[in-house]
């Protein structure tokens, strides 16, 4: 189960990190989900087009951020609002794949794509004797090795660089920067872009494990996906606890519904309940832990 | 035509503003009108008039942070111009440093943050101009004061040919406004340009080269200071249609400032206008007295491990004024937050018309009979974005319901009641945000004081004001304690709370030190017990046990 | 702030919406065999018959009391984004009421139905409000994910233990005759929903702007601190809005059962939710605002329905057809001028959040 | 054929509604093909599709709007849902005539229904799984466990096809126990693929999938660990050779086909349902396709011909859930 959760854990994370940087530029992209929808479409069509796996995933990152500068332009530049414009985009992805994918391959289904290679796994069959090791770090697919790399890069970039600086300062007050010199456009339309690449991304990852892209592939992840940017407190580390605590929650319930004599149905819920359960707990904690008595 | 009274001098000039015109579209308010003003390098300019009268605009203007006027800024010769904003914000979440490299962040090889070269450059400045600020500290924690100088080492860090100070010393204490003198000249002799806004006279006089004066969005005159004296400024401040009887006794306020100023060692002369006013209670403990209409009990607060506030104990009676002063880091913002029941303390208690608060809410406090001006306008004090009439309505909201519904009609005779009984410029149905910053304040006392409330928290109430509205502030807050209503008087102006307070309190550390009263009221006095130099002399075993609890500033 | 909005914007959202159509126009004539017959069928047939206009003042009805929902939480500067299962769990809990009361008379068992439906609502959504009051989580996501855990379960009830066993579609059994709301323009699914809706969207406003609770409501989601300074109960403007606005949603889900399909059927209120939110933010968070938007929301809607019965309109194309409209319908030219700048209201609800 | 008017009277005019979307369904997709030929075939008929959309409370919407028109002469569709639909609208337009195809309903003049005994489809994909579960195929496991995934849990799922395909797998080997899954929707292929994961940890080693696009997951984490899938309604081979192994067929398009013919030349009778079966050629296993013939032993291939002659030779009861 360890193993699966962090197959399902990673094209989390990546939109994940990529949401983050969008939120503490203050933007709140709810468009992750069309993202990824984008992501995986395209993944799968340039994978299938060149016969490789990271042409695959760069062509689902080039789709995020295709629709990511859409929603700066229009978002940002022309100053709409905000959350109309992520329901947008999340329209338009659901409603111009089956059409691209009608108009280029006469099916709006399910989208099985010749010449599309499998996606490779890494460290398969070594083994360190412990199983619990073994299932978190050895024989993954290819893209989840990506996810450590991520978030250590998304943590220093935000906190250790002047862009990091200046991306936060955008959230917390643009004014601030404009009274500088600097333009918070600039680093809104960075962080937008920076989460088109995330979900994209993520979304190639969904499409090429699965080899195929299928309508509604993304299956609300990336409404998942922005929910651990505020469940990992809006750090990097936190949005990979809080994607692992959800691909577990998963896990739990898939697995419970082999188990339990409980509907299958209703364990869909439980995925939910418990990250509820996560953040009244954390919240909690937070306050009455050591900030006031 | 003005620029004849300026002599032809030999001073370069290190700005010119030529024909500045502004008007903000969105209240049609012409701001400046056709304003012409050279700033001279080496020269410290004040710029001084009423509220409203354009001051920050044109200052804006200068610094390039409006994009559109009339006229033209030209630069001579200097090449970087910093304004510091009247109200500076920061982001509260991060480190000072982090708020003011912002833009010109020091970078490692690897082109990352270089936050230890930040940390050092920052401190490096604040220690050349000794202006005491720790970069890194959190800007939520900075006192107003301590945000204040924060934010003129921000624009010392841009090596400003020309420094524009927005009323920089309106939260400060007499300290740290010798600070800020201190840094001015230092620039000054350093051939740069400064330029200065304040409504305190007595700083301008002080510390200026060179003094302009604004009415209405015009300059009335420029002059030397050495040319003219405080009584000539306020005359033209006001304007030569105003009354001589009204600007007769404004001269006589002017000028005792002036005497406290230079009259050091001698007490202060009782508060005018106190005619008709209850003696105050000399001996309050003594049973004969009335009983107190608000007081606070053994009062501790923690946060965060931090011991903020110690052993308070205060009794206010009415009809009194109690002055509390201090450097405001030193507790003013805790114990506002105490009196006005945004904080509930950690023990003790407070007791208001001797009723305890179910809840340390400022809802539960303003039931029992508080009224309370906050020092923070633009967020606590003031709605920016709700019209000036929903501001002024706020606490009498419950007066205009008429089953339920809001009567509008009465909530505007009430509002416009207020703007002339207080002399507000401004459009009632605009958004607060349009408002100088004067204005804002004269919403906020007069929605405070429409109260008639039996005790009145004032936390720095003429901050910002201009002294015409400054005194009528004073007024007010006379003509209440007259009617017999207890009031607490929060300020780290020492001139105001020695011309208006029956007692003095001095913090020092999150503690009380000493009540003066009577003919102890001396402005020595209160200046070294706001150091904490009496403390130190009296209770020197006292002060090393509470210095234990009052950690300095952790890093981080 | 209570008086009305400045006509500039007015007309800048007129020009965006013309805009939009001709995008639209120009989408069906470049992908319709028969384009002329689309662009007719699209814009004229929702008022080409009582059926199709009845069906669309229907959808408005609808979308205006979720539009309102939604309104009067973001009035009072919280947020719900649970609507969507908030309006099917409720529309389950009325069904299920007036099945159970199927032996009292209609005048009593519909309102009590509502009544337990927007009970429902109120309950789901104000537990997010409950929780952001007591430990300060976020009520965004909470609502979000609370109304997402209730969707399968109602999905379960619907198709497992409440399930009608004389129909093959996946319903609960249909509320009794008597139940029913009249149809107003038979055979579409018009009923007094379009009433009940103008009633509430005029009370709403009165409500927001004219009264002393409406002036703290708003005061609250404006500024936080300052309703607190002003001794405006401000926790109880957390939960309230988000009580009012899950018993909005609840009512939409009655009403929806009561008026339109008399049983609560897997998935049958999908969108309601969403739209809502679209619907709030395009009428500007303003109750009357929100006519002309939900208005214009159904009109599409059921152009892009009506088209797709009687041309080679596709779906996916009605779906792009509102992106394109929503990428138009807010955007500006002109900056908005807002308090701290020039940033758009959600991104502000956000920072405020942060300085408190 | 013709679509004018040749003088004879005007076209035949047929709309076919799909409650749901055409491309990417193969029973919609059989459905339109089948009602295409017809008309083509036909001397004066046309034929308009409509697409309903997924949401099945506005397929009672959809189908009204047709009926109003009253330009169809009939109206075809496919779903057991709708003959109550067919049967509600026909009250309000009672000369509209309709052709329901995978529903059933008796007595209504109007209404014409075509339903396939899927108990006995769902039997033969579970007769197939057994055999593949003992020890049939190469991967076999010895755990006698097989999977059924469903998209949503509908009353056919719950009342025929489940029971019938265990009945099936249990009248190879009645230790054999059925895993069964829910997956929630039509689409989300990540989370079937957990599922489908799920299972095989337990020991099943084939799965029938009727998830929609989530049978894409279903095969993919069968590829990566060396399990089978089963396939209801059309022929999967091609998703996935080797790894697909058996398909059900049902069909649709030759019935459609059939029934639209007669209703066009006038001989379709209407107010009756029938039940098409194994017997009548109708529900039948893909044992033509290459695949099946490459990738199954022989000698299952031979078990599971023995069963379909059983089939034929006696039909299986078939309790339409829901019929009127
Ligand atoms: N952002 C703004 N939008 C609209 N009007 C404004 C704005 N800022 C200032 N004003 C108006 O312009 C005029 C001049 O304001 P300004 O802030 O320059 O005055 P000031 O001299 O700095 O006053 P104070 O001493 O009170 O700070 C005032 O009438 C004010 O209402
Ligand atoms: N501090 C508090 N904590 C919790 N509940 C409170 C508090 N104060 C008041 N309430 C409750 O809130 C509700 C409204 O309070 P109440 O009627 O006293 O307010 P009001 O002064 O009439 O009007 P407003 O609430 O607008 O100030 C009451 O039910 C009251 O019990
Ligand atoms: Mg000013
Ligand atoms: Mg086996």
């Amino acid at each position: 189960m360890i193993y699966y959760a962090i197959e399902v854990m990673a094209p989390l994370l990546l939109a994940g990190l990529g949401g983050l940087f969008a939120e503490l530029a203050g933007v709140l992209n709810i468009a992750l989900e069309g993202m990824m929808l984008a992501g995986a479409f395209a993944a799968i069509v340039t994978a299938s087009l060149t016969g490789s796996i990271l042409a695959g995933m760069l062509g689902g990152l080039l789709a995020g951020l295709l629709l990511a500068y859409l929603f700066y332009f229009v978002g940002i530049r022309m100053r709409a609002n905000i959350f109309i414009v992520g329901l947008a985009i999340n329209l338009l992805a659901a409603g111009s794949i089956p059409f691209l994918s009608s108009a280029m391959y006469g099916t709006k289904g399910v989208l099985r794509l010749p010449n599309v290679p499998r996606m490779p796994g890494l460290f398969v069959g070594m083994e360190t004797g412990f199983p619990l090791i073994d299932q978190i770090f050895f024989g993954h697919s290819f893209g989840v090795y990506l996810t450590v790399p991520a978030v250590l890069l998304a943590g220093l970039v935000l906190q250790r660089t002047p862009f990091g600086l200046r991306l936060r300062s955008t959230g917390k007050n643009p004014e601030t920067l404009r009274s500088v010199g600097l333009n918070p456009d600039h680093y809104r339309r960075a962080a937008l872009l920076i989460s088109g690449m995330g979900a994209g991304l993520a979304g190639s990852l969904l499409a090429l494990r699965l080899g195929v892209y299928l309508p509604n592939v993304s299956a609300g992840r990336g409404w998942i996906a922005l929910v651990t940017i505020y469940l990992g407190y809006k750090r990097p580390v936190g949005v990979l606890i809080a994607a692992l605590c959800f691909a577990l929650a998963e896990g739990v319930s898939v697995a419970a519904q082999g188990v339990l004599q409980i509907p299958g149905t209703i364990l869909l819920s439980l995925p939910y309940v418990l990250t509820v359960l996560a953040m009244i707990v954390y919240s909690a904690m937070r306050r009455v832990g050591p900030s006031d008595a | 035509m003005l620029e004849r009274t300026i002599p032809a001098d030999e001073i370069p000039p290190g700005m010119e503003l030529r024909h500045i015109t502004k008007r903000y579209p969105e209240n049609d308010v012409l701001a400046v009108r056709d304003v012409s003003l050279k700033l001279r390098s080496g020269e410290i300019h004040a710029l001084i008039g009423e509220n409203g009268a354009g001051k920050s605009t044109l200052m804006k203007i200068a610094a390039g942070l409006l994009p559109s006027y009339d006229g033209e800024v030209c630069f001579k010769g200097a090449q970087v111009c910093r304004l510091v904003q009247q109200h500076p914000q920061f982001i509260p979440q991060h480190q000072v440093w982090e708020n003011l490299f912002l833009g010109i962040e020091p970078r490692t090889r690897w082109g990352l943050l270089d936050q230890d070269a930040a940390v050092q450059s920052f401190s490096a400045l604040a220690g050349r101009y000794a202006l005491p600020v720790a970069p890194r500290m959190r800007a939520e924690r900075l006192s107003a004061a301590q945000a204040q100088l924060a934010a003129i080492l921000g624009a010392l860090l841009h090596d400003p040919d020309i420094l524009i100070l927005d009323e920089p010393t309106a939260p400060c204490s007499d300290h740290e406004t010798a600070l800020v003198f201190g840094m001015m000249r230092s620039l000054r002799d350093n051939g740069r340009a400064v330029v200065l806004i304040t409504h305190k006279l007595r700083e301008v006089m002080e510390v200026s080269d060179r003094i302009t004066v604004m009415r209405h969005g015009r300059v009335v005159k420029s002059l030397l200071t050495a040319d003219t004296n405080p009584g000539e400024l306020s005359a033209l401040m006001i304007g030569e249609d105003c009354q001589r009887s009204e600007s007769d006794r404004r001269f006589g306020f002017v000028r005792r400032e002036f005497g406290t100023q230079s009259g050091s060692h001698e007490s202060v002369p009782e508060p005018v206008a106190r005619s008709g006013a209850p003696t105050p209670p000399t001996q309050p403990d003594s049973p004969t007295q009335p009983e107190p209409v608000f007081e606070l009990r053994n009062i501790n607060l923690v946060r965060r491990g931090r011991v903020l506030l110690e052993r308070l104990e205060l009794r206010l009676y009415p009809g009194e004024i109690l002055g509390i002063t201090g450097i405001r880091e030193n507790g003013l913002e805790y114990i506002e937050d105490i009196l006005s029941g945004s904080a509930e303390p950690n023990s003790g208690e407070v007791l208001i018309q001797g009723q305890r608060p179910s809840r340390y809410t400022p809802r539960v406090f303003r039931k029992l009979g508080l009224a309370y001006i906050p020092t923070d306008r633009l967020i606590r004090g003031a709605s920016l974005s709700s019209s000036v009439e929903d501001n002024m309505i706020l606490l009498e909201r419950k007066r205009f319901g008429r089953a339920g519904l809001l009567n509008r009609r009465a909530s505007a005779s009430f509002s416009s009641a207020l703007q002339q009984r207080f002399g507000i410029t401004a459009v009632l149905g605009k958004p607060m945000h349009t408002l100088s910053g004067g204005n804002m304040q004269k919403v906020i006392l007069s929605r405070e004081l429409s109260q008639n409330s039996p005790v009145v928290v004032f936390s720095e109430p003429s901050w910002g004001l201009d002294f015409r509205s400054s005194e009528r502030v004073h007024e007010e807050i006379q003509r209440l304690s007259a009617d017999g209503v207890g009031i607490v008087l929060i300020s780290s102006d020492i001139d105001e709370i020695l011309s208006l307070a029956d007692r003095i309190m001095v913090m020092y550390k999150g503690s009380f030190t000493r009540t003066l009263e009577g003919n102890d009221r001396v402005r020595d006095t209160i200046g070294e017990l706001m150091l904490g130099l009496e403390v130190e002399q009296t209770s020197a075993a006292h002060e090393d046990s509470r210095q234990s609890t009052f950690t300095k500033e952790p890093r981080q | 702030m209570s008086r009305s909005q400045p006509d500039s914007s007015i007309m800048v959202t007129v020009a965006a919406i013309a805009g939009a159509l001709a995008v639209t126009v120009l989408l069906l004539i470049a992908v319709s065999s028969t384009p002329q017959a689309a662009v007719r069928a699209f814009f004229i047939g929702p008022f080409s018959n009582r059926f199709y206009l009845g069906n669309m003042l229907n959808v408005f009805s609808m979308l205006a009391i979720t539009g309102l929902g939604m309104a009067v939480a973001f009035r009072a500067g919280v947020f719900n984004l649970g609507g969507e299962g908030q309006v099917y769990a409720s529309a389950l809990t009325a069904t299920m009421t007036g099945l159970a009361l199927a032996s009292l008379p209609a005048v009593l068992g519909v309102p009590i139905a509502l009544v337990v439906g927007m009970m429902t609502g109120a309950v789901i959504a104000g537990l997010s409000g409950l929780f952001r009051y007591l430990w300060d989580t976020d009520e965004l996501i909470t609502s979000f994910l609370i109304a997402s855990a209730c969707i399968p379960i109602v999905d379960y009830l619907i198709v497992g233990p409440l399930n009608d066993q004389a129909s093959n579609l996946l319903t609960t059994e249909r509320v009794p005759l008597a139940f029913r709301l009249p149809r107003l323009l038979a055979p579409s699914h018009l009923n007094p929903t379009l009433f009940i809706a103008l009633l509430l969207l005029g009370a709403a406003y009165i409500a927001l702007f004219r009264t002393v609770r409406g002036y703290e409501w708003r005061l609250s989601g404006l500024n936080r601190q300052f309703a607190r300074y002003g001794g405006i109960h401000t926790g109880a403007y957390i939960v309230l809005p988000m009580l009012l606005s899950g018993a909005l949603h609840g009512l939409a889900g009655g009403l929806f059962v009561f008026g339109t399909h008399y049983a609560t059927l897997v998935g049958f209120s999908a969108g309601l939710g969403w739209n809502g939110i679209a619907v709030a933010l395009i009428a500007k968070r303003h109750p009357l605002g929100v006519i002309p938007a939900a208005a214009a929301f159904a009109y599409l809607e059921s152009g892009a329905r009506i088209a797709m019965l009687h041309t080679d309109f596709t779906f996916e194309l009605g779906t792009i057809i509102r992106a394109v409209i929503f990428l138009f319908v807010t955007a500006s030219v002109v900056p908005q001028l807002q308090v701290g700048g020039r940033f758009n209201w959600i991104a502000a609800r956000f920072s405020r959040k942060e300085q408190t | 054929a013709q679509a004018e008017d040749d003088g004879l009277g005007r076209p035949y005019s047929i709309a076919v509604f799909v409650p749901g979307v055409v491309e990417g369904s193969p029973t919609y997709e059989m459905l339109v093909e089948g009602v295409r030929r017809a008309v083509d075939e036909a001397e004066s008929a046309t034929v308009r599709v409509v697409e309903g959309g997924f949401n099945q409370a506005e397929w009672a919407g959809g189908i009204t709007s047709l009926a109003a028109t009253g330009s169809y002469d009939l109206i075809v569709s496919s779903n057991p849902s709708l003959p109550e639909i067919a049967n509600e609208v026909s009250q309000s337009f009672p000369d509209q005539r309709f052709l329901i195809l995978d529903g059933y309903w008796e007595g209504n003049p109007s209404l014409r229904t075509v339903m396939f005994n899927q108990r006995e489809q769902a039997y033969l994909n579970g007769y197939f799984a057994g055999l593949v579960t003992t020890g049939g195929m190469p991967n076999s496991n010895e755990a006698r466990q097989v999977g059924l995934l469903a998209g949503q849990e509908y009353p056919m799922m719950n009342q025929v096809i489940r029971p019938a395909f265990i009945e099936g797998a249990q009248a190879v080997d009645p230790s054999i126990e059925l895993d069964f899954r829910v997956l929630g929707n039509w689409f989300d292929a990540g989370l079937a693929a957990d599922l489908a994961n799920s299972m095989l940890d337990r020991g099943v080693d084939v799965i029938l999938s009727i998830a929609g696009g989530g049978n894409q997951g279903v095969i993919a984490t069968a590829r990566d660990r060396n399990a089978y899938v089963l396939w209801f309604d059309s022929s999967g081979f091609h998703h996935g050779p080797g790894v697909v192994i058996g398909s059900s067929l049902v069909k649709l398009d030759q019935a459609a086909y059939e029934r639209t013919l007669q209703a066009i030349d006038g001989s379709l009778e209407f107010g009756v349902g029938e039940v098409l079966g194994v017997a009548d050629g109708y529900v039948t296993f893909d044992d033509q396709d290459p695949n099946y013939i490459e990738f199954v032993p022989e000698n299952v291939r031979a078990q599971h011909a023995e069963l379909m002659q059983r089939l034929v030779d006696e039909p299986m009861e078939f309790d339409i859930p829901g019929a009127n």
